[in-house]
């Protein structure tokens, strides 16, 4: 029965998504997401049933291959699911939110070309995530990793004639080689050790390699377990938007709104948070390599939440902000708080999906003008859209009693309970980020929906509230982001949902450290916090910079302007990337073509070859007369000679 | 299906068979043959067969020479040559028709005022010698001789509708 | 001499002689009859070799289906035999020592020295209920099957190739095809179509 | 008794015959085409004689498929000359040297 | 009787051999003649006319029973006119060479089960070669000829001949796949059982496509373009007079006959009685077996007839399209089937 339930969840968005790409034009705009939202509906809603048997049902972890591609030299290559609560977590999320995200789509796109064409990917992205969070081997789980980069990189590109689009995502595509390539070589390295790509026997045999050291190059000892889970950590890097391979996601959203929401907030790039989670028994044998993930994700979190405070395109600031909420989740994986990071993943998921949605909502209403500067007085026009953006950014600052908070607060707490090295430089910058995050989600709330109306009169006229497709998700979105935390903290951090799933080593228990009654209480002990009069500080300042003087603003702008300008160039790491690597590229391939390819192989090989034959067949020219009966005598000739050998010999 | 219908009668080759029955039926009726030289078969009164020319029952040749019937001929067969008689009438010296050229139309005969030229119902001749084909004077008045009684009733019958 | 000896001489000396006929002949078309006789002769030997199917299938074959053809051509293309006799009489000393050379080269190396009676004895005669026809099937469908298959498409490609290279396309012949006048049907000709009547001015 | 030798002689001069009609007629497609087939058929008799003397019925075997493809070979090679004489107007090989390098 | 024996034994093998041939030639010359006769009659009693009736013997009329011979007799004292221009060789050969395998082809053809001149087991493959010399006379008699109308005839001829050749050798192929021998005596013994063992009834597709593919074969209505009276004169044989002409004359329907017998042969059953296998068996064990092969034969024979006075001429790209298009096709199909129903042994023929 599970098998077929699984296999459903599975194949039923790739069915829609077949179905809708291949049929376009037969099967029309409305046939295309009628199918595709069947699919991902029935996916969401047996999902959720998954979900409800494992959270609440208590059924036992689930670990079958369903098919054998290949067996090379005792290595399987599989299909197969570990279906645990871990994944069904991941499973309801993912479907809900790829749910909503279709419905909104609707919406959202209903103007637009290419409308089956993007449903067929979305759906296309569901079956490919849901491969990655469900599979039960290495093998698999990087099938989904790079169909998930392609669902990516083809959304980005979505609108294929705009040419910033097409350099938005090759930019994500080549990014994420960097980081598929350290993930590549990673699971390269589980195979290579441990002879094995299926979870439960890699981390069968993890312990017994846990002293076990490697020289990469050189003498120099490494241990396995650190190499192995870095590697893996560049892919999730990559992934899920680490410094410095974060450059890709600010990018990405040349794409579709709902892409935003979908891909680049609430599931893809959690990808990376979810398979460091699930490889957590092989980090907690490394506090190497933990370190090294706390701190990308600490530093992660801190500075890419100050680019967020000037940036004036609402999307981009929202993705600023995903990847300093990325940041939190990774730097809660380097305390070995998993639980926190995942529990914060889901938050984030809900919320940050309202918050794209509610953007984008915007979007349609400024007839797709995202430039903040242009906006201002929406909450009169967007009254749905307004309360829910609201509530969408009270969670993710973490205002209490929303879901944001419990999450956020835990990994802090964990954080600061964490003794592995850099945990105390990670605790002041993620302290420090929840003033940052407070700063520039208000801001960014207060310049949309409050002040004067719209710069442009005449788009005033036309703002208003978005059709039901969208506001519906959005509402459907709101309700988890406020409740969600309170409902989840207690049995999600310090109760036995991830009991078997995760592993964590007793020292770096840090979670367990957290005093913990109820979630009420949890609640009442954050209001003692440091954190929470930081968040309330960021906001009374951008009330008070972006509402109350502007003037300020401009100020402190002018003023500090090399900071502003460092920022504004996102510390330099595009200028860095364009420099070294692109032009270092270039630069390769100009010497391999002058060198390589004019003198060697256009000029040595083809050109030398052509002319040898050239001189070679004007020498032959004498012999070949075009006449049959020359070749006919030649023929006879050399018979005639070869009898005579015969005769002779 | 109509396609289809006639492609299986095609194949079964229905067309074919009914040709067959049909000839077969008609193999085992009786032939309408008349064996010739025994049995003839009725001649019309009409027929235009070998010619002849008249005379009056005086014994006096009809013909005048007046050559309408050499003018109306379409296959110039006839040609006839004319001086005065002693008695200064006109008749011919000449009179002939050549069989192989003639086709039988009867024009002659309905150009002829004086009923001279006819067509007989004879079509059992033959010739065995190379111009015996024209058809002189002298023969033509002896074939109208030897079957004036039966031109002249044929005549005499047809003659309402002439 | 014995009467198959006799016979074998025969056949031998009427198809070198009928092959001399092929290439001295001036008309083409006596050519090809000769080649006719030549092959005729050839199933005659393979007869005495006890070869009947390939001796009959060569007649079958080749005089019966593949001369047919050649004998087609000629009669077909009007060609100028003038033309193509030229040089003839200056080839002839050529083609003379060629032949001669090579002939008698072959004859040293296949002579009796090396294949006559002594090194390979004439095979005994065959009973008469032998079948060769049934040998050779049973070679060519076992051991030969894919040889015999690859044939087949070999043969099916000649088909191919014959007919899509001589034939001509011409767009410019009309024809009827009397079995759909044959099948049509009023209605599917005629409209009746129904009229207001018109008055009259 | 008729000796192997005798037949491959026969052969080797029929194929010396052949050979002398395609230095003869070399201008004439058709009469190489017939020279060709007498060649195969010197051949042909050679593997008879073979197989016969042998007793190995994989030499008529072989005459078999030689006959297929001399079969097939002899069609298009007509069917050539045919299209040839239409675009043409001749058989002459001394007119056909577009192979000409 | 054992005087006759003992005569016949004494006999030089030559004259053996010249009387057997003898035995089975004037027979079949006297049904040539006679079946000349019998198709004026047959058509002109389907036309509702009599035919000849006349010539008979001794002031006798006879049904004109006599037309034959007068006929023979006329066409050898008639004058042999060699046009200007043609090959007197092959023109003269040319009629030989279209009766030889018409004739030939009887010595190896089984009129009973011990009936036959020789007997030699590849015997369906021997008739199928000698059938296919037939188009030489055909075609050298059209090009010897120097005549444009000859030469289309011929070419007319050749093209139609060899299309249907092949139909016919795979009619023929499908017959000894039925019988599993190229023997013709073991064909018809394959038949035995009753009326419906013969092959006609498993075969039936390739028995008609032989029959009409021998039909075609032998340039008869309705495939008679070859002469094509209203286009091309007579075709091949129009410039023929006198004995080369009647020699066309025999050829044509010697082969006829020869179609029809090997008709008989490989799909009714040969020289089988056609009670075989029922209660009357035994009433007719007395009727020879050549008796009923001949009966068989008329049969075929006088199908020959009736086609022609049924059927209008095909025209000719009508004629190479059912040759190529549809029989080819059909034979293999169902030489398919053939060897399937051998294979899997299908009562009643093949079990």
């Amino acid at each position: 029965m599970m098998d077929y339930i699984l296999l459903a969840i599975v194949l039923a968005p790739l069915a829609g998504s077949v179905i809708a790409g291949l049929f376009r034009n037969q099967i029309g705009r409305a046939g295309a997401h009628w199918v595709t939202i069947l699919g991902v509906a029935v996916s969401c809603a047996l999902s959720l049933y998954v979900f409800y048997r494992y959270a609440f049902g208590g059924a036992p972890v689930y670990n079958h291959t369903v098919y054998t591609w290949m067996v090379v030299d005792g290595l399987r290559m599989e299909v197969g699911f570990l279906i645990d609560r871990l994944t069904a977590m991941m499973m309801a999320v993912v479907t809900f939110v790829s749910l909503m995200v279709h419905i909104y789509t609707i919406g959202y796109m209903a103007h637009e070309e290419g409308y089956q064409r993007f449903f067929s990917y979305i759906a296309l992205f569901t079956f490919s995530m849901l491969m990655l969070v469900m599979s039960n081997n290495f093998m698999q789980l990087f099938f989904g990793w790079e169909a998930v980069g392609l669902v990516s990189y083809l959304l980005i590109g979505f609108y294929f004639k705009r040419e910033s689009a097409i350099f938005a995502n090759l930019k994500a595509f080549l990014v994420n080689r960097v980081g598929d390539f350290g993930f590549v070589l990673g699971i390269a390295a589980v195979a290579m050790y441990m002879g094995t790509l299926d979870y439960a026997e890699a981390f069968a045999r993890a312990p017994d390699l846990a002293r076990t050291t490697i020289s990469v190059w050189g003498d120099q000892a490494w241990s396995l377990m650190t190499v192995i889970c870095i590697l893996l950590f560049i892919g999730a890097m990559g992934k899920s938007a680490q410094v410095p391979l974060h450059v890709w996601l600010p990018d990405s959203m040349e794409g579709p709104t709902p892409i935003s929401a979908l891909i680049h907030a609430a599931t893809m790039v959690t990808a990376g948070i979810f398979m460091v989670a699930r490889m957590s028994p092989l980090y907690e044998l490394s506090e190497t390599a933990l370190s090294f993930v706390m701190v990308i994700g600490a530093t992660t979190a801190f500075f890419m939440g100050l680019i967020g405070i000037i940036q004036n395109d609402i999307k981009r600031v929202i993705a600023y902000s995903t990847l300093s909420q990325l940041g939190y989740m990774v730097a809660a994986l380097g305390a070995s708080a998993y639980a926190a990071g995942l529990f914060h993943l889901m938050t984030h998921a809900f919320f940050k999906a309202l918050l794209f949605l509610g953007a984008g909502s915007v979007i349609i209403g400024m007839h797709h003008d995202q430039d903040i500067r242009n906006m201002g007085g929406v909450r009169k026009y967007m009254p749905i859209t307004h309360w829910t953006f609201l509530i969408g950014t009270l969670a993710l600052i973490g205002f209490p009693g929303f879901a944001g908070f419990f999450s956020k607060d835990a990994i802090i707490e964990a954080v600061h309970h964490s003794q592995i090295a850099g945990s105390g430089y990670a605790h002041w910058m993620l302290v420090a980020g929840v003033f940052v995050t407070a700063l520039y989600s208000f801001r960014l709330y207060f310049i949309v929906f409050h002040g004067e109306g719209p710069r442009d009169a005449h788009a005033g006229e036309h703002l208003r509230e978005s059709p039901k497709v969208v506001t519906v998700p959005l509402m459907l979105l709101a309700i988890p982001s406020v409740v969600i935390g309170y409902l989840a903290i207690g049995p999600m951090l310090f109760g036995d949902y991830f009991d078997g799933v995760i592993s964590v080593a007793a020292i770096h228990d840090t979670l367990g450290e957290i005093h913990f009654e109820d979630a009420f209480t949890f609640m009442l002990h954050g209001l003692t916090g440091i954190p929470l009069y930081l968040a309330a500080a960021g906001a009374f300042v951008a009330w008070y910079v972006y509402m109350r003087r502007p003037i300020i603003a401009t100020d402190l702008a002018t003023r500090f302007d090399w900071l502003y300008a460092i920022l504004d160039r996102k510390y330099g790491f595009d200028a860095f990337n364009q420099w070294v690597f692109a032009g270092g590229a270039r630069l390769l391939g100009k010497v391999l073509w002058q060198a390589g390819d004019r003198v060697i192989i256009d000029g040595a090989v083809v050109n030398g070859s052509a002319h040898s034959v050239g001189w070679l067949a004007s020498v032959m020219r004498y012999l070949q007369t075009g006449y049959l009966y020359h070749y006919a005598f030649a023929i006879i000739i050399g018979l005639l000679g070869l009898l005579s050998w015969f005769v002779i010999r | 299906m109509n396609k289809i219908v006639s492609y299986v009668r095609s194949l079964f080759l229905f067309e074919l068979l009914k040709g067959l029955s049909l000839t077969g039926r008609y193999m085992f009726t009786r032939p309408f043959t008349l064996e010739y030289p025994e049995e003839k078969a009725p001649v019309s009164p009409r027929f235009r067969g070998l010619h002849a020319l008249r005379r009056y029952p005086n014994g006096e040749e009809r013909c005048i020479a007046c050559k309408l019937c050499e003018a109306v001929c379409p296959a110039l067969a006839i040609t006839i040559e004319a001086e005065p008689r002693e008695d200064g009438s006109r008749r011919t010296t000449r009179y002939d028709i050549d069989l192989f050229k003639c086709i039988f139309c009867g024009f002659c005969e309905e150009s002829c005022p004086v009923d001279s030229i006819v067509e007989t119902r004879v079509y059992e001749y033959h010739f065995e010698n190379r111009g015996e084909q024209i058809m002189t004077k002298d023969k033509l008045l002896a074939i109208g001789d030897k079957y004036e009684e039966q031109l002249a009733a044929d005549r005499a019958a047809q003659a309402a509708v002439r | 001499m014995s009467f198959e000896k006799f016979l074998f001489y025969l056949f031998a000396a009427l198809m070198i002689g009928a092959a001399l006929m092929v290439i001295t002949r001036r008309n083409p078309v006596h050519s090809v009859l000769f080649l006719v006789l030549a092959f005729f002769n050839a199933a005659g030997l393979w007869m005495l070799a006890e070869a009947e199917f390939l001796a009959i299938a060569l007649v079958l074959v080749y005089v019966g289906a593949v001369m047919v053809l050649f004998l087609f051509v000629v009669m077909m293309l009007d060609i100028n035999l003038a033309e193509l006799r030229a040089g003839f009489v200056r080839n002839m000393p050529v083609a003379l020592l060629v032949a001669v050379v090579m002939m008698v080269e072959l004859a040293l190396v296949l002579g009796p020295s090396r294949f006559g009676l002594d090194q390979y004895a004439a095979p005994a005669h065959r009973p008469a209920d032998y079948s060769n026809t049934t040998e050779l099937g049973l070679a060519l469908f076992t051991r030969h099957l894919y040889a015999f298959e690859i044939a087949a498409v070999i043969l099916l490609v000649g088909i191919v190739a014959a007919i899509s290279l001589t034939l001509r396309r011409r767009p410019d012949s009309k024809y009827l095809d009397p079995g759909r006048q044959v099948t049509v049907k009023a209605r599917d000709r005629l409209r009746v179509v129904r009229m207001q009547a018109e008055e009259r001015e | 008794m008729i000796a192997l030798s005798d037949y491959l002689i026969v052969a080797a001069i029929l194929f010396s015959v052949s050979v002398a009609g395609i230095f003869l007629n070399r201008k004439n497609v058709l009469l190489l085409l017939m020279c060709i087939e007498l060649m195969l058929l010197a051949v042909n008799i050679n593997f008879i004689a073979f197989s016969h003397f042998l007793g190995d019925v994989a030499g008529q075997i072989f005459v078999f498929f030689i006959l297929t493809v001399a079969a097939a070979e002899a069609a298009i090679g007509l069917a050539i000359l045919v299209v040839l004489f239409r675009s043409r107007r001749t058989i002459n090989v001394a007119d056909l040297d577009a192979l000409k390098g | 009787m054992e005087s006759v024996i003992a005569l016949w034994n004494a006999l030089p093998l030559v004259v053996q051999i010249l009387l057997k041939i003898v035995v089975i030639m004037l027979p079949l010359m006297i049904m040539v003649a006679y079946y000349t006769y019998a198709e004026r009659k047959v058509i002109g009693h389907m036309q509702v006319r009599m035919g000849p009736n006349r010539v008979g013997f001794f002031g006798f009329r006879l049904l004109g029973l006599g037309q034959p011979i007068a006929d023979a007799v006329k066409l050898m004292f008639k004058e042999i006119v060699i046009p200007s221009g043609a090959n007197k060789l092959l023109f003269l050969i040319a009629p030989m060479l279209s009766i030889a395998p018409a004739l030939a082809a009887w010595a190896v053809f089984p009129f009973d089960a011990e009936l036959a001149l020789t007997h030699i087991n590849a015997g369906l493959l021997y008739i199928l070669a000698l059938t296919s010399l037939g188009v030489y006379g055909v075609i050298i008699a059209g090009w010897s000829s120097n005549s444009k109308y000859a030469l289309l005839g011929a070419m007319r001829s050749a093209a139609q001949i060899v299309a249907y050749e092949i139909a016919m050798g795979f009619a023929l192929v499908g017959v000894l796949v039925a019988a599993g021998s190229l023997d013709l005596r073991q064909i018809v013994l394959a038949q035995q059982g009753s009326l419906l063992h013969w092959f006609w009834l498993p075969l039936l597709p390739l028995f008609v496509i032989y029959f009409i593919s021998g039909v075609a074969e032998t340039n008869r209505a309705p495939f008679d373009v070859a002469e094509g009276e209203s286009e091309i004169v007579a075709g091949f044989h129009v410039e023929y007079s006198g004995m080369t002409f009647a020699v066309f004359f025999l050829a044509e329907y010697a082969n006829m006959i020869l179609i029809s017998a090997l008709s008989s042969l490989m799909f009714l059953g040969g020289w089988l009685s056609p009670f075989q296998g029922t209660a009357l068996e035994s009433w007719f064990d007395w009727v020879p077996g050549i008796l009923w092969l001949l009966a068989k034969t008329l049969v075929f024979m006088f199908l020959f007839l009736w086609f022609r006075a049924t059927f209008p001429r095909y025209r000719y790209d009508q004629i190479m399209r059912l040759g190529w298009k549809v029989f080819i096709p059909i034979t293999i199909v169902w030489i398919v089937v053939v060897g399937l129903m051998k294979v899997y042994h299908t009562p009643w023929w093949f079990n």
